[in-house]
């Protein structure tokens, strides 16, 4: 069918608002007789500690001080709720949010941090997750810090491998990253009636909708999220940050509240892509069919659960890369530190395993002299082709082509063998 | 926030009264790309702030028979674009152009530069390797101070709080001298010298070293003179040889300066390349 | 306070400001002018890049006080009502904006490139732009559009098509 | 010296939640009374584009211009759950879901105007470019905008379209992980040319080539912007971004030293869209958000094997990390 619109270029929607600088993001949204917040985070890894707010309570110009004991339900969380909207005694990583100052204007309330009294009584950390899994390692929750363990197991491995002409063995790392969105948090939110609302940068309003609710202890209908522009997000926006802090606020003083992070503390605030541990064995036939692959993946999910057993099943479903593999084992973990939590960044997990699994077939390739092109449209996923899941490629498996128009435009077609 | 006063200074005279008056109390801006960042991170509380970068009396660049003169508010992108500075000097403009962003070097001054005293100040080296003066006033008068003694340390020089720099400078480079200049940042704009090196070169017919400097960032604990690799040069052809010679001294230097750093052996190493490719180019410049 | 006067978009101003505010307080929480955005405070991102005296700086690296007797230009000034700047209009027909954050200053700095020579190499483009972070877009299309507005310029109208 | 080597990185990925969890989007497609659409979707705007290409995708059922589409997905109070803006999905589940509810907008549409123009029936009635017309006696006609203003006057506006999608997967079993955990699948490759400083440890690409899967392009032009967006991320992960993590604190928290590449660090990429329409998307169209940075990093580092012979196998590949590893090797 001939399409009209579909598949043509056309002009970017929002695109005037904002070379006209006229898009309104949530900083530029300002409120007649607003109050400002500022959160007061920990220094420390892992802690207990101890708050006294009286001075900086009394502070000129401080409206309120928002700390554990202000919070209907303390818990928040996308799969499970381990995080403390702020923490009631203990801090699990540098960054934890602990109490949430209102005052008339930003330096009062900055000032007012300052003056918040904090001790802390440190306890060791974990911040190495293959220690982490050890029994005698510190617990960063209750009970272990293995939060998630994903299996593939699928033909016969050992077997495989005793028929392989090269073997490949390798220990890939990959570190955390930030998905540093140009635009850092920021957010308002004001009271229309009873309805709380909420007007902040997220990827998922309905959600935000839900816990902020939830924390507030309050329906669902007398919360109100509005997203206004956003400045980038690639995952970093899918955890709450900010929303639950100023909605508690304003419910609290009844007048408008916001806050917007400086690129510091927007590092301090959201999550990272998680690092992983990837050991990988890979094995091939002469003819440079892959027979077998072993990967044991461990990803730092730091402090907090987000998206990790998700992620960590991504990476652990994408393990083998776009290559068929009649025997496949994978395990893959999520494992708790007190690192910066991880949650979701563009490639959701799947962004590490090809840092591995690429320079796998490379290596494999290398040993039987069959150059990267080849090796690959060897491997490489086709209609009808088997996942290591069992899931049947049934249409739009375009990947040898993809293949052919890199090497073609690199002048690779006719390599023979890479050195 | 202890600021309480902020004056806009149009002449010279105005700020040396102004500091005069306030002492340490008082800081000056130009450029304000390290001094915002102080404020705002409270490392400095000055009770007033004094702008200088109107001061057209120090934002010149001046070319006499022998010696060139940069006044100190003279912003790197007028640097980077002088006539006077390019060819011989061309060091001197890859560091000013090396500089941060655009925006940055619009901004930032060269007396600026000098002040804050980081380690890895981009026009710091070439400076060195050119021997600069550094010109100084006070109410009470004015003083010079060669940069390379101007400079004690991270953060640290060596003014009085009633003085203020006003210019640099250096020697004209004369028949088969040149200024080269090398720097390594981690990406091709807003870097932070990782390591950066200055050459001042002098060169006979027969490719002599009649005299050189160098000068390194950010390899140590402020921009410095490499007086014992010069040793290496004075007076030898610069043969394959002699390079390699001259390199494993600078390497032995960067040893001993940076041990327990960790970023020791990095920088011992990456250094032979930048300097290498700086001083082959201060050679061929020298003979154009 | 410290009384200032200054030029923005054309526009005369006088302000009384506090001693430690900064260029992009004034402009953003004084004076509403909210296209320029703050995207770190160290002058390493450009988001807030305005042209001052002609020249681009970042307006979180610029106390108010200093600005006294300045001529700005911002976001806001570019357009004339409706009607968008060359650059503006080039940026919408390339596709050079995505989350649009970074886009009021990127736009400023481009102005400062054409404003030297309406027909820059790409690689003076991106030298010319490289004081201004994008996450979004890997700056090709940027440098394209940039590319655009100065045959735009260089044809003395506004119609893309040129 | 400088060392030249080239490199591929292939990857894949499955769009959305994944595993059998209920991955749905709802929209709605209103007339309103000028005859325009408005389409009220949870579909969140980050800047990758989904306010255009989903309002493409409604403009194309609904046969109007795309500016008679009212694209509205920024408040919970007028939009229904879209699902959240990550996994790639929006394009592809939401997609669906608005052309689902443009589709159910369209057959209300038509099934009106057959009373309108007195019909026997909607047989044979279809709307192209804001009409509805009798194909076989096209004089028989009414407008989009006539229609609207007609129903306004018989109470009958708001005229709805709904829409919801649900992607088929399948929960994997526990002990052998085998399912069907995601849909589709995309499919992404890069290859880049590399020079590598062996003095200095400084990696330079020279050349960079993206073969991006979208089974069927909405918007050709947006998904370049998204390519040459997600190799600068990619870049960013393989040589620069490293957040200096020492005991669960961040050294590098700010844009001085957690390093993104810059205008002058990013090459030209040489694009290629890739189309082999995916027969459960919408108009054949996949999720590319996320591949389109994946195939960079290992692209890299297998060029720089290639340029020096040593297997980096950590991220970020920094000048004295290859150094270290440039010497390691040569101990050996």
């Amino acid at each position: 069918m001939k399409r009209e619109i579909v598949g043509k270029r056309a002009i970017r929607v929002d695109g005037h608002s904002k070379v006209l600088g006229k898009a309104e993001y949530p900083q530029d949204i300002q409120k007649q007789s607003m109050y400002h917040g500022k959160t007061l985070r920990s220094k420390k890894p892992h802690a207990y500690f101890k708050l006294n707010i009286d001075k900086a309570k009394n502070l000129k110009g401080v409206i309120a001080i928002l700390t554990a004991k202000d919070v209907p339900y303390n818990h928040h969380g996308v799969l499970f709720k381990d995080h403390e909207i702020f923490c009631t005694n203990k801090v699990r990583r540098v960054g934890d949010p602990i109490a949430f100052v209102v005052a008339e204007n930003e330096k009062i309330a900055k000032q007012a941090v300052e003056f918040i009294e904090i001790e802390y009584d440190e306890i060791p950390g974990v911040f190495d997750p293959i220690k982490a899994m050890e029994q005698s390692a510190p617990i960063v929750h209750k009970e272990s810090n293995i939060l998630y363990h994903y299996k593939i197991r699928k033909g016969n491995i050992e077997n495989a491998f005793k028929q392989c002409e090269v073997i490949v063995e390798n220990e890939y790392r990959t570190g955390m990253v930030d998905h540093a969105f140009l635009q850092p948090e920021s957010g308002i939110a004001y009271m229309d009636e009873n309805t709380v609302v909420v007007c902040a940068s997220s990827q998922y309003p309905h959600f935000d909708q839900i816990e902020i609710a939830e924390a507030l202890n309050i329906p669902t209908e007398n919360v109100r999220v509005i997203n206004p522009a956003i400045g980038g997000a690639f995952g970093g926006r899918e955890d709450i940050t900010l929303q639950i802090h100023i909605a508690l606020a304003t419910k609290l003083v009844g007048k408008p509240v916001k806050t917007t992070y400086s690129r510091e503390e927007s590092f301090l605030a959201h999550g990272k892509r998680h690092s992983m541990i990837m050991k990988y064995k890979t094995g091939a036939n002469r003819q440079g069919k892959l027979v077998a692959m072993e990967a044991n993946i461990i990803g730092d999910t730091g402090a907090y659960a987000s998206w990790a057993p998700n992620v960590l099943r991504k990476a652990g479903v994408h393990a083998t890369g776009p290559y068929e593999i009649p025997n496949v084992k994978v395990d893959s973990y999520a494992v708790y530190t007190n690192n910066p939590f991880a949650g979701a960044m563009r490639g959701f997990g799947a962004a590490q395993g090809p840092i591995a699994y690429e320079q796998q077939i490379d290596e494999i390739g290398r040993k039987l002299s069959i150059d990267p092109i080849t090796i690959r449209k060897i491997n490489g996923f086709k209609v009808g082709s088997e996942t290591a899941t069992g899931q049947i490629l049934e249409a739009s498996v375009p990947y040898i082509q993809c293949i052919e128009s890199v090497g073609k435009a690199l002048g690779l077609e006719q390599k023979e063998g890479i050195r | 926030m202890s600021l309480k006063n902020v004056y806009v200074a149009k002449t010279l005279d105005e700020v040396l009264n102004l500091l005069n008056q306030y002492g340490c109390e008082s800081k000056l801006i130009a450029g304000g790309t390290d001094v915002i960042i102080q404020l705002r991170e409270k490392e400095i509380s000055p009770k007033v702030l004094v702008d200088i970068s109107n001061l057209s009396e120090i934002n010149f660049i001046d070319e006499s028979e022998d010696k060139i003169t940069i006044g100190a508010c003279t912003t790197f992108t007028t640097i980077a674009e002088s006539s006077i500075l390019k060819d011989k000097l061309k060091g001197l403009v890859q560091s000013a152009e090396s500089v941060g962003s655009p925006q940055i070097r619009n901004a930032a001054t060269i007396g600026g530069n000098i002040c804050n005293a980081s380690m890895a100040a981009d026009i710091v080296p070439p400076l060195l390797a050119l021997d600069a003066e550094v010109l100084i006033e006070s109410k009470a008068g004015k003083r010079r101070i060669l940069l390379d003694h101007f400079l004690m340390g991270k953060g640290k020089v060596d003014i009085k709080p009633e003085e203020i720099v006003t210019a640099i400078t250096f020697n004209k480079p004369k028949n088969r001298e040149a200024l080269g200049f090398g720097k390594l940042g981690l990406r091709k704009a807003l870097a932070i010298a990782r390591i950066s090196t200055a050459i001042y070169l002098s060169l006979d017919e027969e490719n002599t070293c009649r005299k050189i400097r160098i000068a390194n960032g950010a390899v140590g604990f402020r921009g410095m003179r490499e007086k014992e690799v010069e040793n290496i040069f004075i007076g030898k052809q610069l043969t394959e040889d002699v390079i390699n010679m001259g390199i494993e001294k600078l390497r032995e230097e960067l040893n001993q300066r940076l041990a327990g750093r960790s970023s020791a052996e990095f920088k011992t190493t990456a250094i032979a390349g930048i300097f290498k490719k700086a001083l082959l180019e201060t050679a061929n410049n020298c003979k154009e | 306070m410290k009384d200032i006067n200054l030029k923005i978009n054309g526009k005369s101003y006088r302000l009384s400001t506090n001693e430690d505010m900064r260029l992009i307080d004034v402009l953003r929480d004084e004076l509403g002018l909210l296209g320029s955005k703050e995207g770190c405070g160290e002058g390493e991102c450009g988001a807030c890049t305005i042209l001052m005296e002609g020249r681009t700086v970042n307006a979180c690296m610029v106390m108010a006080f200093q600005t006294d007797e300045k001529e700005i230009i911002t976001i806001e000034g570019l357009s004339n009502g409706e009607q968008l700047h060359p650059i503006q209009q080039a940026f919408i027909e390339i596709g050079a904006v995505q989350c649009g954050f970074c886009t009021p200053g990127m736009i400023l700095s481009a102005k400062a490139i054409l404003d030297k020579d309406t027909n820059p190499t790409r690689e003076m483009i991106r030298q010319g732009i490289s004081g201004n972070l994008c996450r979004c877009t890997g700056y090709a299309k940027i440098v394209d559009a940039i590319e655009l507005a100065g045959k735009l310029l260089r044809n003395g109208g506004n119609n893309c098509e040129a | 010296m400088k060392k030249k080597g080239v490199g591929i990185g292939s990857t894949f990925y499955g769009t959305g939640y994944g595993n059998g969890f209920p991955d749905v989007s709802r929209a709605k497609a209103v007339l309103k009374e000028d005859g325009k659409v408005a389409v009220h979707v949870g579909a969140t705007e980050v800047g990758q584009g989904s306010k255009t290409i989903m309002s493409q995708m409604a403009a194309e059922v609904m046969s109007i211009p795309l500016n008679d589409i009212i694209f509205i997905c920024e408040d919970t109070k007028n939009m229904p759950d879209s699902g959240t803006a990550a996994a790639s999905r929006q394009t592809y589940n939401t997609g669906n879901a608005i052309k689902l509810a443009c589709e159910d907008l369209r057959k209300k549409v038509i099934e009106n105007a057959f009373k309108e123009l007195k019909l026997n029936s909607s047989v044979g009635l279809t709307l192209k470019n804001g009409e509805i017309y009798l194909k076989t006696l096209p004089s028989k006609n009414i407008s989009l905008k006539e229609l609207a203003l007609c129903l306004l006057k018989n109470k009958e506006l708001p005229l709805i379209g709904e829409g919801s999608f649900t992607a088929q997967t399948i929960e994997m079993d526990e002990e052998t992980g085998q399912g069907a955990p995601y849909w589709p699948y995309t499919f992404n490759v890069y290859g880049v040319i590399v020079e590598v400083d062996t003095e200095t440890g400084l990696i330079d690409i020279i050349k960079a080539v993206c073969a991006q899967d979208v089974g069927k392009a909405i918007n050709p032009e947006m998904i370049e912007g998204q390519m040459d967006g997600g190799f600068a991320m990619g870049l960013g992960y393989s040589i620069y971004e490293d957040l200096g993590l020492k005991e669960g604190k961040m050294k590098n928290k700010n844009f001085t030293n957690y390093l993104i590449p810059t205008a002058l660090d990013v090459p030209e990429l040489e694009k290629f869209i890739i189309e082999d329409p995916e027969s459960t998307g919408p108009f054949g169209a996949k999720g590319i958000g996320e591949p389109v940075m994946l195939g960079v990093a290992p692209a890299v580092l297998n060029a720089i094997y290639d340029a020096v012979g040593v297997r980096i196998t950590q991220v970020p590949v920094t000048p004295d990390r290859l150094l270290r590893a440039l010497k390691e090797e040569r101990r050996e």
